[in-house]
């Protein structure tokens, strides 16, 4: 029971801390407003998914290195199929991109049970391949996105007779809880996220205790490359484009993972942890940029600060550990 | 033997490289039978459980399940054939809660609870995480998970070598009412107490090979022993201590003073000391405080209160590494908190004298080679997979935990439950070996789960009950049926006799 | 019970056994085969030159490789080698412009004795997870030479020529870098294998809670560990500089994650105490090999990236079911 | 014009390369010496074109009042760029074009910058020859631009081939080994473009003992410097000038000002210094600066638009700090 509210504590405390920023950000730019925070969410939609992408997987004992080049194969592929093709096409792009992303993700895992390399070399490879074959796909950024893809990430929902309320509810943030929750929250409660959990506390465990340990790591590594795929389409719908070279969501999602308060052992955590903690560490770009720091010493903060919250988290683990 | 075998196997064979576990193993179990696998560590037992239950492939072998062929190729497999292991370490997820730790498994949840009543346990939260769970009440819970299902075969590996005797009881009576009510039960032990009090018949592993199947009757023991230990055999006999010999501690300053200690609400007040030349042991019921003393002792936590003096000298431990310091090795009782399982016995032997205090510089590879030798031949150790610990059988990983201290040449060892999962002929080398250690000189404190082992070694026998001590026995009055009333905090003399212990007593049982 | 089980074993067998026992002898089968196949594709590439060119850019890559080879076999990951290597790169080159050339190395490596320190309180003593704890401190690292950058860029950047001899210089056909690395190398393996030192980290990376028990203080092995990987890697950045002889801000990150491929390569766990340095030299002098094969090759870069991630999988696939002993 | 007013955001995308230094301090420079800019503020970091689009929005919440991008991608960011310019925001793309049609321009010239080199290059050889190709970085927009160019210019030569074409991912270390296992390779090559990495590449050429062919290269101080001193090295530098930066300045306080350009786009067109001519000679000693580090280029200004002194884009300091 402590033990449930330690962790739910953790998820709370960032909570909080984005309060704490939220409040800042209006004290430095007293203008910062709902369309301000619209352009947040935009922001957080491709990190979110690079890290909800990266939890599955690090919850089931593992690490996916391939999460950037999986979105950047992702992106390229939906935005030259869509490159002069119709509106309708895309309904057709949009699930094909998805199901490509499973399919590439269960292949990540199946290598990994067939070859038995450790995870993180065998993303490691795949990353040099998913980038390879974005390489090939489009030579350069480009291709295109249909209209109405881009319009659901832009604006806001409209709520009748609630202008105020519902100025503050980006289309992004509904497409991005939408999109989670409709395979986290199944996810959780059914027998597969358990033994999600189970192959990530120990492996030799959850085989002795009758848990398909290979089936459940494919699964667990196929839905995090269905999210690296929705973080590829949440890019191109974003930029308008699909770009080879992948973003530094890689390191981002790790590092968010860990500030979320999964662990890198797997077995602990949840996914909202880590979603909170893009909000932050999207919220603490935009009030290094609104304060006009120095660029270079940004890098410092945002590394200072990655370190000083985790050696926090660990500090009171040891705390509560020793009383 | 007229009733059909409901499991059979015969001719199994596993090999890992060059260390054959299993040569030619057979094993055949009856309807309604509590079936005892025996062998000397290392003879192949797990081996074999994990084979019947699909969590390693053999090499070679038949297994046949109500008469049928089958090919038992995972553990979910060997649960769908009714076949169902509480294997030698705790198996259940660390970091989930017992609940779905259950759900994991498709585990009813009532019966599971009734059971784990019934195991002793009356307050069990299911929401709690495994990690925090100690592990003698991990293995109730495997046990009761396992019960929940009602297996037509319940394969019970080393299931009370690490529980106190009230718990180990209660699983005692719980698998002999397996028996009755027609299920069928193979039960690993290395205590022959329980298998007579148990079994129907006993399979006999020596090296890998079945080497009989025996009824159990009274006198039997002497022929187990025989089979399973073949031509060690004459090692094996020590009488119990006389009281005569008991080492009259007449130093005047101990080699270790404990007065007042205190940790948290576990342990109170606790005095006692350790002369030089001692084995002290400690007897005491599951959870009573004695984990937290040899924690505090051994420097692994900070007491509350109180003192410890070593040498007349007082001395406050931040860190093992003082406790080593002053001379004070702690052995844990579960090893895989003492052993790098992934590095060579030599390593784990030389550990603490080659490496860690403070000795970071080049080593002597040849000094080191021959302590660490010797103390392997003092323990007899079964070298054969020695590049990894973790391919060694528990019972010698065991050992490898002792040697460690013998090599690095402790003044005083604090044993935790030593014997935990040992066979009787190494059990009767460590009891030895402990005697040696008093008569050079050494202290001993040494906390022990099998009650009869005190008057083999002790010199002197410490009881706590909830957090206190509250008797210190001469080894002469410390027989197991007063060291058990003294466990449950009665007083000495009290008459009634407590547990099912005092019945097995009451029977005439040979001792090997 | 110290009996031997001796049964006759097929040959098959026995060769996976030996093989088995003796990890190097695959791997450097699998970097023949490329070097073979290197000379079929291109024939006469593998000559003196090609070779001295391997080695004097495996080095670099191999001493990194040793840093990681280190800190996994804690358990642990170094993350902050390429910033490192590059601070003290680019500090030194800019410091020997206003310093003697021996005082500007000794600038140079400050920084990557307080990265190095840094690391090891956090991983040691806050227990922050060390890919965590070394991707900030390059974070911070990185922030922290660009503002020096700025002081210095009118000063300019000059390369000492026996860095420059060092880094890229031959005698009688054999890099001079080997003055440097062979002795690394050699204080590496024998501190791994033959010192107290390397036993506990083995042992601290397999089991931190029984190392604790034989009375092994974490954080002390962690933070001498720690800053030890970037006292190497900040001699490595020294090395590199005069090798490439141009600073950049950027000038050894690229080497970052071919380390952690080479050591795992080699045979480390990255799960901790389990490997070896020696295999991790053949990790990294099989990926110098294969960058130099795919660069040969005339193919699109998408291909390109596509056949290295696949051969680097196949390598590692090879070389794990070679040396499993099942 | 004279007292300060505007505040201006800026916006790039790639950290730690020479090149982007100077053009961030050739932007803080040109801010200073301006004297109308009250604030940069500054967004500098490795990311991509979405992350751009964060960085720009971020300044559209700071109120800036122009915004100089360095663009990840022409089309990638136009949906913030049209935003910016909606909320009454000046944008100056330098470097590259942008798609956007509110946003000016002041770009190099990226194909022409191939175009100008290569055609010198294969001239230098006669029309006839062996070429190394050494690109930047896959998948970059600048690099398919300088392709375009190089293409071109290679259409023109139906004798020129290309031997070897590899991506340096812009960085020096890469292509230095690329162009030593090359060498080991023992294949005849007469001539060597590279994307900008090039004062390895010269290096590479002398350590191994191989007969120097000619180079070309981008204006970085490095290069210039071998260029100039060089035993029997035959190359040419095409200029690139990172102080673009300071040009975005200058147009974007122009627009502030109420003095648009005629035309969206002012194109600045690179020139090619060799060191085969007297003349050429002649300007190379003059534009060499070993002072600079050799990663940077070595035009450090642009006549005519930007205004700072030499002291003042070394020095990398922007209004206020
Ligand atoms: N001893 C073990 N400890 C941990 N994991 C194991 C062990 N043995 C096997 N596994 C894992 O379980 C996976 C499946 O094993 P196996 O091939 O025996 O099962 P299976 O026939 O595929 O069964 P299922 O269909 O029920 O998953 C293996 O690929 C491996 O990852
Ligand atoms: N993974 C493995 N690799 C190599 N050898 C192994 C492995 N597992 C077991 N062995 C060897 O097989 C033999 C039998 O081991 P097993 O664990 O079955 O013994 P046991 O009878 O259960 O002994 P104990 O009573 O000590 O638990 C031992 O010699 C052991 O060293
Ligand atoms: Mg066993
Ligand atoms: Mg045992």
């Amino acid at each position: 029971m402590t033990r449930l509210v330690r962790r739910q504590g953790w998820v709370a405390g960032l909570l909080v801390l984005f309060v704490v920023l939220f409040v800042i950000t209006k004290l430095i730019q007293p203008g910062y407003g709902s369309g301000d925070f619209g352009s947040l969410v935009r922001a957080v939609l491709p990190y979110a998914f690079a890290v909800a992408a990266q939890t599955i997987v690090v919850i089931a004992g593992g690490i996916d290195l391939s999460v950037g080049a999986m979105m950047a194969l992702t992106s390229v592929t939906a935005a030259s199929m869509m490159d002069g093709a119709s509106e309708e096409y895309a309904l057709f792009v949009v699930p094909f991109v998805l199901a490509m992303g499973l399919v590439l993700g269960a292949v990540n895992g199946m290598l990994i049970v067939v070859t038995r390399v450790p995870d993180i070399v065998v993303t490691l490879a795949t990353l040099f391949v998913l980038q390879g074959a974005a390489l090939l796909v489009l030579g350069a950024p480009g291709g295109a996105v249909a209209e109405w893809l881009r319009a659901t990430i832009v604006g806001t929902v409209a709520i009748p007779g609630l202008p105020e309320i519902s100025a503050w509810i980006p289309k992004a943030l509904v497409l991005l809880v939408v999109c989670l929750c409709i395979i986290w929250i199944p996810l959780r409660r059914s027998k597969l996220g358990l033994s999600i959990y189970a192959i990530g506390s120990s492996e030799l465990a959850a085989f002795r205790s009758g848990v398909p340990v290979a089936r459940t790591k494919i699964i667990a590594y196929a839905l995090s490359g269905l999210f690296a795929a929705m973080g590829g389409l949440a890019l191109t719908m974003s930029t308008g484009i699909g770009a080879p070279i992948p973003g530094p969501y890689l390191l981002a999602s790790v590092a968010a993972v860990v500030l979320g308060g999964v662990a890198l052992g797997g077995g602990k955590g949840g996914l909202l942890g880590p979603i909170v903690a893009v909000f932050v560490l999207r919220l603490v770009r935009t009030d290094l940029t609104l304060l006009a720091i120095d660029p270079n010493v940004t890098a410092i903060i945002e590394g200072a600060i990655m370190v000083a919250v985790v050696m926090f988290g660990a500090f009171i683990t040891m705390r509560s550990r020793s009383s | 033997m007229t009733t059909n075998p409901l499991l059979d196997a015969t001719g199994v064979v596993k090999t890992y490289g060059a260390v054959v576990a299993l040569r030619n193993a057979s094993l055949s179990v009856l309807p309604g039978e509590v079936h005892a696998l025996m062998g000397a560590n290392g003879a192949g037992k797990s081996t074999l459980v994990k084979i019947l239950t699909g969590a390693i492939r053999a090499d070679a072998g038949h297994i046949r399940i109500r008469g049928e062929a089958r090919d038992v190729r995972s553990p979910a497999d060997a649960r769908r054939a009714g076949l169902l292991p509480v294997y030698q370490e705790p198996s259940l997820i660390p970091d989930l809660d017992v609940a779905s730790n259950l759900r994991l498994t498709d585990t009813p949840v009532e019966p599971f609870r009734a059971w784990v009543r019934e195991l002793g346990i009356p307050d069990l939260d299911i929401r709690e995480t495994a990690r925090d769970i100690p592990l003698a009440v991990l293995r109730v819970l495997d046990l009761a998970r396992a019960l929940a299902v009602e297996p037509d075969v319940l394969l019970l590996d080393e299931m009370t070598a690490a529980l106190p005797a009230n718990l180990a009881e209660k699983v005692l009576e719980v698998v002999r009412r397996q028996g009755d009510s027609g299920r069928s039960v193979i039960f690993i032990s290395h205590r022959f107490v329980e298998i007579s009090a148990l079994c129907d018949r006993a399979t006999v592993l020596r090296d890998g090979e079945t080497v009989g199947v025996v009824d159990i009757e009274p006198g039997v023991e002497e022929r187990i022993v025989e089979m399973m230990l073949g031509a060690r055999i004459e090692k094996t006999r020590m009488a119990a201590r006389m009281a005569s010999q008991a080492a009259s501690p007449g130093d005047s300053r101990p080699r270790l003073g404990v007065a007042n200690l205190r940790v948290g609400t576990k342990l109170n007040d606790v005095s006692f000391d350790l002369a030089n030349g001692e084995v002290a042991g400690v007897v005491a019921l599951e959870g009573q405080g004695q984990d937290e003393l040899f924690a505090a002792l051994a420097g692994s936590i900070r007491p509350s209160g109180g003192t410890i003096e070593v040498d007349g000298k007082p001395v406050k431990f931040a860190h093992p590494a003082d406790a080593i310091r002053a001379g004070i090795a702690y052995v844990p009782g579960d090893r895989t908190e003492a052993l790098t399982m992934q590095r060579s016995v030599r390593e784990n032997i030389a550990l603490p004298f080659s490496a860690a205090l403070r000795n970071w510089g080049p080593i002597n590879m040849a000094q080191e080679r021959s302590r660490v030798v010797s103390a392997i031949e003092r323990l007899q150790i079964d070298t054969r997979a020695q590049r990894e610990v973790q391919r060694l059988s528990g019972g010698n990983q065991q050992k490898v935990t002792i040697a460690r201290w013998i090599a690095a040449e402790a003044q005083t060892i604090l044993c935790f439950d030593p014997t935990r999962g040992i066979d009787v002929g190494t059990k009767q080398e460590i009891y030895k070996l402990l005697r040696e250690l008093a008569d050079q000189g050494k202290s001993v404190l040494f906390y022990t789960s099998e009650l009869e082992e005190v008057q083999r070694v002790c010199d002197r026998v410490i009881v706590i009950f909830g957090g206190r001590v509250v008797d210190v026995f001469p080894v002469e009055l410390a027989d197991e049926p007063a060291l058990m009333r003294a466990a449950y905090g009665l007083p000495r003399g009290a008459k009634e006799d407590v547990g099912i212990l005092a019945d097995i007593h009451s029977t005439p049982v040979a001792k090997p | 019970m110290s009996t031997t089980a001796i049964q006759p074993v097929p040959s098959g067998r026995r060769l996976k056994r030996f093989m088995a026992d003796r990890p190097l002898i695959p791997l450097i089968i699998l970097l023949v085969i490329l070097v073979v196949v290197l000379q079929i594709l291109r024939p006469g590439i593998v000559n003196e030159r090609w070779l001295a060119n391997t080695v004097k850019f495996a080095i670099p890559l191999a001493i990194l490789a040793g840093c990681q080879t280190m800190t996994m076999l804690t358990g642990g990951i170094d993350l902050s080698v390429g910033t490192v290597a590059t601070m003290s790169a680019f500090i030194m080159a800019t410091q020997v412009v206003n310093h003697d050339p021996a005082v500007a190395i000794l600038i140079a490596l400050v920084p990557a004795v307080l990265i190095g320190l840094v690391n090891g309180i956090g991983v040691g003593v806050f227990r922050v997870h060390p890919l965590i704890m070394t991707l900030g401190t390059s974070l911070i690292g990185t922030g922290c030479l660009q503002v020096y950058q700025r002081t210095v860029i009118a000063s300019g950047a000059k390369i000492p020529p026996f860095l420059a001899w060092l880094g890229t210089g031959l005698t009688y056909g054999v890099p001079n870098a080997l003055l440097l690395f062979v002795p690394i190398a050699v204080l590496i393996v024998f501190t791994l294998n033959r010192t107290g030192f390397g036993r506990l980290l083995y042992a601290v990376g397999d089991n931190e809670g029984a190392a604790r028990l034989s009375g092994v203080r974490y954080w002390q092995v962690i933070t001498a560990l720690y800053v030890i990987s970037s006292v190497l890697a900040g001699i490595t950045g020294l090395l590199y500089i005069g090798l490439i002889k141009a600073p950049s801000l950027s000038l050894a990150e690229p080497l970052v994650l071919p380390s952690v491929a080479a050591a795992v390569i080699g045979g480390t766990s990255i799960f901790g105490g389990r490997g070896g340095y020696t295999g991790t030299i053949i990790g990294a002098l099989i990926l110098t090999v294969l960058t130099t094969l795919l660069t040969i090759l005339q193919m699109p870069e998408g291909a390109r990236r596509i056949l290295f991630g696949l051969i680097v999988l196949f390598v590692t696939a090879a070389y794990l079911r070679i040396i499993e002993d099942r | 014009s004279a007292e300060a007013k505007y505040t201006i955001g800026v916006s790039n995308t790639v950290q730690g390369n020479g090149w982007r230094e100077e053009m961030i301090c050739a932007i803080k420079a040109q801010a200073l010496a301006s004297g109308e800019v009250t604030k940069l503020n500054i967004a500098h970091r490795n990311t991509d074109a979405a992350g751009q689009l964060e960085d720009i929005r971020n300044l559209i919440s700071a109120k800036v009042n122009a915004i100089v991008v360095n663009p990840a991608d022409p089309a990638g960011i136009k949906s913030a760029l049209e935003e910016a310019t909606k909320a009454g925001i000046v944008v100056v793309a330098v470097d590259q074009a942008v798609t956007e049609p509110s946003a000016y321009i002041i770009s190099n010239n990226q194909e022409q910058y191939a175009y100008l080199g290569a055609k010198w290059l294969f001239q230098q050889l006669g029309g006839k020859g062996d070429i190394v190709y050494m690109r930047g970085a896959a998948g970059a927009s600048a690099d398919s631009d300088r392709d375009k160019g190089f293409k071109k210019a290679l259409a023109e030569f139906p004798d020129v081939k290309v031997v070897h074409e590899v991506f340096t991912g812009w960085q020096q270390d890469q292509g230095k080994q690329q162009i030593l296992d090359f060498i080991a390779t023992g294949s005849p090559f007469n001539g060597i473009w590279t994307s900008g990495i090039d004062n390895v590449i010269v290096d590479a050429l002398v350590e191994s003992q191989t007969p120097l062919v000619p180079v070309v290269g981008a204006d970085n101080a490095g290069f210039v410097g071998q260029l100039n001193s060089v035993e029997g090295l035959v190359g040419a530098a095409v200029t690139n000038p990172g102080s673009i930066g300071g040009a975005g300045v200058t147009l974007a306080l122009q627009i502030l000002n109420g003095k648009k350009p005629a035309e969206q786009t002012v194109l600045v067109e690179p020139q090619l210094w060799e060191n085969v001519t007297e003349e050429g000679k002649a300007k190379l000693k003059s534009v060499a600066d070993p002072s600079l580090s050799p990663e940077w280029p070595v035009s450090i200004s642009i006549p005519d638009w930007t205004t700072y002194t030499k002291e003042q884009i070394i020095a990398c300091k922007g209004p206020g700090e």
